[in-house]
């Protein structure tokens, strides 16, 4: 039932009406609106009843096991939330940071650092919105420094075959075009197939490491080389940072640029979908280019750097100073884990991993790259069941979720087939991996004996299997009045 | 080990598992070279110390009486709307992949979707975008996709659209070879000059961007300037603020065709101002533009025994699927700040959106008739407004300011950095949380401030 | 599973250890644990997916329509919850009330005054924590009024036979005997029996007007005069005021002493059963015998009544200043009401339950007192249907819940028998109570055609029909480590 | 109409279905000359101005670092504590009378039942009751009940319990023909005066209540005052603090038998403040008074398949079954104070507790060896204490307390009022939210307070 069923013509939540201000608009008819909107008229509790009940038919962190690979689908600590949301951090005006906003400031100026060196890079700001604004500062810094030195034949970025879709997609926003690189058998870039494609038409590559594969690329250092002998320059996706966090860092790695996903690997949460934040990292050659605003200290005061002093930025991508709350969140999350801390999400997330892909591998399935170390998460395909039993690794997902565990990634890294891109991440226990570990063996089982009961799940949901194509046939996007 | 389970007997029992002796053993294929020592990062804090810490800054922040608009506005926030939003099954998911699992979220982005459809009186939502200047850059982009029949790449970008917006836009899509014209505004009415778009007509323009109400808080003559666009065989792109259409002609509706794209800010829905973010961004459009939209979409469907339910539809658009030929490459979006919009939307209703704005009109114009009648200060521009509005004084503006923030209160937004030929203008905004008393109070401190 | 369940030896929340101190304590060895308590070991991911997965196997109002009879569970408005629990208001220790808490004293003092203007009393002391502990003050006020006068005969509390329980517990628990007096037909009091029973022994009686048959005692002036005449008080149980707010005072219904349920009325939460507060009230005879403390306003600062001006005090019945943080929601729950919403509660309970009544009876549901109007809530008894059909209240009751409706409260009053005591509060819309009455007509079907299916009931909840009897044979009161 | 959904169609419609020309007919039954006019209440504030309004109440509060127990402890309370007892499935559902509907939080209050039944080490816990004071009276009044072999109804009750807590048992089992006598205290040691014991050896005495810790911070000889009870057929009712159990042998243990029954305060457990309430009692006692205890009590049965569930059992013993012969008039109790108690050992857990307790008791140490080093302040007792102490200083207790508070401190409790012979002395209490720093300012300010 949609709150529009329940609405009823001069039903209202009187409470939440400022009164009549008793007078007419001072604004010309013709600009006036006629008809007034299509918004549901309810009650507060109508209001309060559906949407309470509306969030217990989804899946979450807080209810359910997550292993969403590539997502860091980890516990999202409480007091991150009741301390970023402070009435006087929320009712600080953005135009009022540096006036009254100077507690807001101490802590963004304090998370520019941590990044910094979290990351190995010179310079951080925290201004993106998401790991894909991120990526897109992050490639318009590499034109803009290309630029700057007059290289301008610098037309393509390249992209491992295995790269989330952001990357190409953040390439041709920034005007570059894309040119994937393939993968070996091992899981690493294929560094032939990269000598091959460099070039001086080449002005970066952007990598995740470990890759989207759950590997840790381990050739980094030679395609650094190999990179920047050609001139280009290195973009790290810190979707994975998670595996790696306090073990190596991406400027050490050899990246001349990079991005943070806040939202996964410190923890901010996800929201069902957003907000994230995509603080971005430079390394000396980069920093004028670093987008605005950036957080300085002067003595005990801070305030925001400008264009005035930061004439060769990239500019600004969000309208204020970024999504400032998440920003908090991940301060908070930092300051708890502190440098030990840190270090342990890499160590715990990773044995968790490994530890979970050895129990699936017992249990029967096959690891996309059996001769590798999983980092923070691994995959697994399906595609000897799919030949043999027609099961896929959507009727896998689904029907996890019969058994209260949100489905992995599926079909993702696109060149592996029927895959489950697993990521168990450090907050869960060992009970709760071997519990997914017994489920997905008893699926196994299932796919053997009762195949319809795979295809048809999930049975025990608010609903079951939805007709996707028919939603993208006849798109319904809008309820309306009848 | 804060928020990692581990007991030492499930380490053990895992390595053992695993065969290998060591949790750093599961780093070997890392080069030895390449790894880093001891990270030069504060101890751990326990939540007690964080929280104590965390009350300690808040006190170094000043709440101020606020009259500041300029893109972000104080209204108030229902209770209701962040203790839903704040559940862990809204705050702790993630992107609804798994349709059935998900269909609470997928229920909100649905409602959420017709929601905005119905305030702009456009076909369609896409389920948010960063915030208000990431939709515009978003819906310029668009409009290049969707304009065929252009081949200039030429925008018009009124100087009345937010300063802000316009540098975002102008970062976004710096690399894409587009044309952004400036339109400049009429110093009396503090509108778009509409006599500087005729210089246009009849040129390949591919699109015009239309703000309402504008950055100095002035209604523009959207019907004109829709019309513009239609005749000249540009879109249309309507930047609107959403609580503003509570009272005003939705872009749906402007001209005789309608806008073809509505974006805006939607923080004044119930996004506390929070220093700037999170907010989100929202974009509708026409039905026949529908797979140039940008960001997700839910649709709904029917499942296996026909009953109703939501999925997000239309993913080829996207960035996962189609990669670097997406409609745009945003992947996470502001969902749990859309929950927060959905709910505050349904609390309010038509009714009480209305009352919302019709309250931060009167709010303002009350202010407006208190400050003219100041010796020493002038309203700037003749046009109608809605919750804002310019004036300037005959003293530094920077003075005024700093002397109103003296006495609590933040009086506005200074104009002379980005439009220095309006002199010492101040942008104001009194939005239905203040009251006759605060808006006197503000007279008063300004009136006295020019007395001495 | 239990949160025990989960433990593992060594597992902690670690955020939320404070440091070790390092140090031992010097306390004597003799007076040390030596074993730990038997807590769970747990983490705080474990914690918070384990109690708000429990959460969700609750209704609740915010999730459900709750037509407890007797019980008021009504809307409860958020802002309450978050104006209430401001750190200002949370973090101020009980004993700087005064010193540091004029805020806080502000609030209460003001609803003080309300509250006494809505009951017509001439005095209001705010510190009972519930409404069985104010009927206790009241009968411990109406015993030192009688001690005072040297009536030390009075030994006797009069209480209809419907009341609630709490009535003669309250008054044996203030030393009292209790007496029990018949209800009429009508609903109304005997007032025959009335006559008959009091005398020179009686001390007082109890009454709840509407009373819990759902009715208003129409001769509750009668019954006034007859028990003052005899030297006997009137007590008035406030628990369902919210019948008649705005509309009948008890102060001037000729009460001495009223107590009110803060939780029900005043919609502060029920919570899983409390916090309640249960102010009392008393006219002018009974004012010095208000228990402790009281607000006063001295000037602009607020201050706590002691013994030293209040000799005659019955004295304090909690330990500090009674449920400080339930009296602050119900003085935001006033304030946003106001003088013309309080009436409203009234009017729209009062509709609502007429309504209710008049549809259940169409639909073939036999009312208990067919003649009256209804108050805020009504009987229906099952009579005819346990006999004809072997099918009870407390099936009927049951089977409510597989359709998502909460049961109405069954067999009270204990006098009318089968009964369902249904209160749809004024919060409910005429759609709610619409489904509801479908829902009942669809039960009563059922009851025809498939008694299995109400006797089995309910079917889709997290349990079945639990054993009650085996619960209380055998009681499994603790969780106790093989 | 705040609240209340009805549209005026609905009204039409409800009306004309109940044939009555409008609500107010509905109220025909009630005698006219009752009818009371327009109330005098204030005029309806809408939500947004009721949070101004209380925003400003908050301003009057004032926040001081607390040094004050007696009763009343702040602890950290973590964050997952209320973000998770506040969800609307908790905070709306009512006592659980349909226990199918209501698995959520009978699970909750059997857990609660099983943590309190093991910090106790007795065998079984009710639901809760109000608060410390009135478990113990209901402690009292249990054990009349419960100790058939006595017919004297005398209780001792310690001078070294909390004042107010004796007040209320006065207030609550005074009209009961009980005699409550009070036990002096060794002025020395600051326990009960264990030779002022002997007088009642061998008399017919009901119960004996024994604190631990007691009001003055210090801990009593537990085992001989249990041992004593005992052996002269009285009941051993603990007094009991639950944060000190995690480090003190629990009444389940004292003495050779155990008390017989434990009850106290249970709002140190994750509780705030909030100037007095809500917080909550607990009571445990044997199994073999199991039908002598007062409140809910939630057990573990099986449903109609033999799955585990749970439901309110032994029902018999209360106010709605049994009415004026009940245990107690207890209906409505402290269920969601409960529910967040239970959170917060679950999160705490034995570790954590232990820890809580450690620094309390070391921080309370360290400030009295602060205290002690000034010249002109003395510590009264020497009995020793867990986490309060008695200090005396040459001025007034009043104009240190006065002092402190200037400072932004609070002090402490004087005990003048209630304790007249220990003339000018302060109890203070440093519980683990207490930095060194804290402490140290403490020390300081009492110095130079001592010093001017």
């Amino acid at each position: 039932m949609l709150i529009f069923d329940r609405s009823r013509t001069g039903r209202a939540a009187h409470a939440q009406l400022p009164r009549e201000a008793g007078e007419s608009p001072v604004i010309p008819d013709h600009l006036l609106r006629k008809r007034r909107p299509a918004l549901p008229e309810v009650s507060e509790l109508d209001v309060v009843r559906h949407y309470t009940r509306l969030s217990q038919q989804n899946y979450s962190i807080d209810t359910q096991f997550y292993p969403l690979g590539s997502c860091t689908m980890k516990y999202n600590p409480k007091v991150c939330h009741e301390l970023a949301t402070l009435p006087e951090f929320l009712n600080t005006h953005p135009l009022a940071l540096e006036r009254a906003g100077q507690g807001t400031l101490a802590c963004l100026y304090e998370l520019q650092e941590m990044l910094r060196e979290i990351t190995g890079m010179a310079g951080v700001s925290l201004a993106c919105a998401a790991g894909a604004q991120g990526e897109l500062a992050g490639v318009l810094m590499i034109r803009a420094y290309h630029a700057l030195r007059g290289d301008s034949a610098r037309t393509e970025i390249l992209v491992p075959d295995a790269a989330h879709g952001t990357n190409p997609a953040s390439a041709s926003m920034g005007g570059f075009q894309v040119r994937e690189v393939a993968t070996g058998p091992d899981g690493n870039v294929d560094l032939a197939a990269l000598e091959q494609a460099v070039g001086p038409q080449t002005a970066g590559i952007m990598l995740t490491n470990p890759s989207t594969l759950g590997v840790f690329e381990q050739h980094v250092q030679a395609i650094a080389d190999i990179v920047h002998k050609a001139g280009g320059l290195l973009y790290y996706d810190g979707a994975n940072l998670n595996a790696i966090a306090g073990k190596v860092r991406p400027g050490d790695m050899g990246f001349d640029v990079i991005h943070l996903n806040l939202h996964k690997t410190f923890s901010t949460p996800h929201g069902g979908g957003g907000p994230g934040a995509g603080p971005v990292g430079v390394n000396d050659k980069l920093l004028p280019f670093l987008p605005l605003p950036i957080v300085a200290k002067d003595g005990s005061r801070y305030r925001m750097l400008t264009e005035a002093v930061r004439p060769h930025s990239i500019g600004h991508l969000v309208t204020f100073a970024g999504n400032v709350g998440v920003l908090l969140r991940a301060y908070v999350y930092i300051r708890m884990l502190g440098r030990e801390g840190l270090e342990r999400v890499a160590e715990f997330s990773t044995l968790n991993a490994n530890y979970l892909l050895k129990k699936l591998v017992e249990a029967g399935f096959e690891p996309a790259f059996p001769q590798r170390l999983a980092a923070h998460e691994f995959i697994i395909t399906l595609k000897r069941l799919a030949k043999e039993r027609h099961v896929t690794a959507l009727d896998f997902a689904k029907r996890l979720l019969d058994y209260g565990v949100h489905a992995p990634t599926v079909y993702f890294p696109l060149l592996i087939p029927e895959c489950l891109l697993i990521e168990p991440t450090e907050t869960e226990s060992k009970d709760t991996l071997d519990r997914f570990a017994e489920v997905m063996a008893a699926i196994l089982k299932e796919a053997e004996t009762d195949t319809d009961r795979l295809k048809n799940a999930p049975h025990s949901l608010p609903v079951r299997r939805l007709d996707e194509v028919g939603a993208a046939r006849r798109p319904d996007l809008a309820y309306t009045p009848e | 080990m804060p928020f990692i389970p581990h007991t030492e007997d499930d380490v053990r029992e895992m390595l053992a598992t695993l065969g290998v002796p060591s949790i750093e053993a599961l780093f070997d294929e890392i080069p030895a070279e390449l790894r880093c020592g001891e990270l030069d990062l504060p101890p751990a804090l326990k939540e007690m110390e964080i929280a104590r810490l965390m009350r300690a800054r808040i006190q170094e922040n000043r709440p101020l009486l606020c009259f500041t608009g300029a893109g972000a506005y104080e209204h108030y926030i229902p209770a209701a709307v962040w203790a839903i939003t704040s559940r862990g099954e809204f705050y702790s998911a993630y992107t609804p992949y798994q349709a059935e699992a998900s269909q609470g979220t997928l229920q909100v982005l649905y409602e959420y979707q017709s929601m905005m459809a119905g305030l702009t009186a456009m076909d369609v939502s896409n389920a948010s975008l960063y915030d208000g200047a990431t939709s515009l850059a978003e819906a310029v982009l668009m409009a290049v996709r969707t304009n065929r029949k252009s081949r200039s790449r030429r925008i018009l970008m009124p100087k009345t659209v937010h300063p802000f917006y316009r540098r975002v836009v102008r970062t976004i899509v710096g690399s894409q070879a587009l044309e952004l014209i400036e339109l400049p505004y009429d110093t009396e009415t503090g509108r778009i000059d509409l006599a500087s778009l005729e210089v246009h007509s009849g040129a390949d323009i591919t699109a015009l961007v239309i703000p309402q109400v504008n950055f100095f808080g002035v209604l523009e003559a959207v019907d004109e300037l829709t019309d513009w666009a239609a005749a000249n065989g540009a879109i249309a792109i309507a930047l609107v603020n959403p609580i503003a259409l509570a009272l005003l002609k939705p872009p749906g509706e402007w001209g005789k065709t309608g806008a073809d794209i509505a974006c805006g800010e939607g923080q004044p829905l119930g996004i506390p101002l929070s220093g700037g973010g999170p907010y989100f961004g929202f974009m509708c459009c026409r039905k026949a533009h529908l797979h140039q939209l940008p960001g997700r979409l839910v649709g709904r469907t029917v499942d296996a025994d026909g009953k109703p339910g939501f999925t997000l539809t239309l993913q080829a658009r996207e960035q996962h699927i189609r990669r670097g030929r997406a409609t745009s490459n945003i992947c996470t979006n502001q969902g749990l700040m859309v929950t927060a919009a959905t709910i505050y939307m349904a609390l309010l209703g038509p009714e009480g959106l209305r009352r919302v704005a019709l309250k931060c009109h009167r709010n303002t114009l009350s202010l407006m008739n208190g400050l003219a009648a100041i010796d020493g200060v002038e309203r700037v521009f003749s046009g109608p407004f809605f919750h804002e509005a310019v004036y300037r004084t005959r003293k530094p503006a920077r003075e005024i300011m700093d002397g109103l923030a003296e006495q609590g209160i933040l009086g506005g937004y200074e104009l002379a950095r980005d439009y220095p030929e309006l002199g010492e203008a101040i942008l104001v905004c009194a939005t239905e949380t203040r009251t006759q008393e605060d808006i006197e109070l503000y007279v008063r401190r300004v009136a006295s401030l020019l007395e001495s």
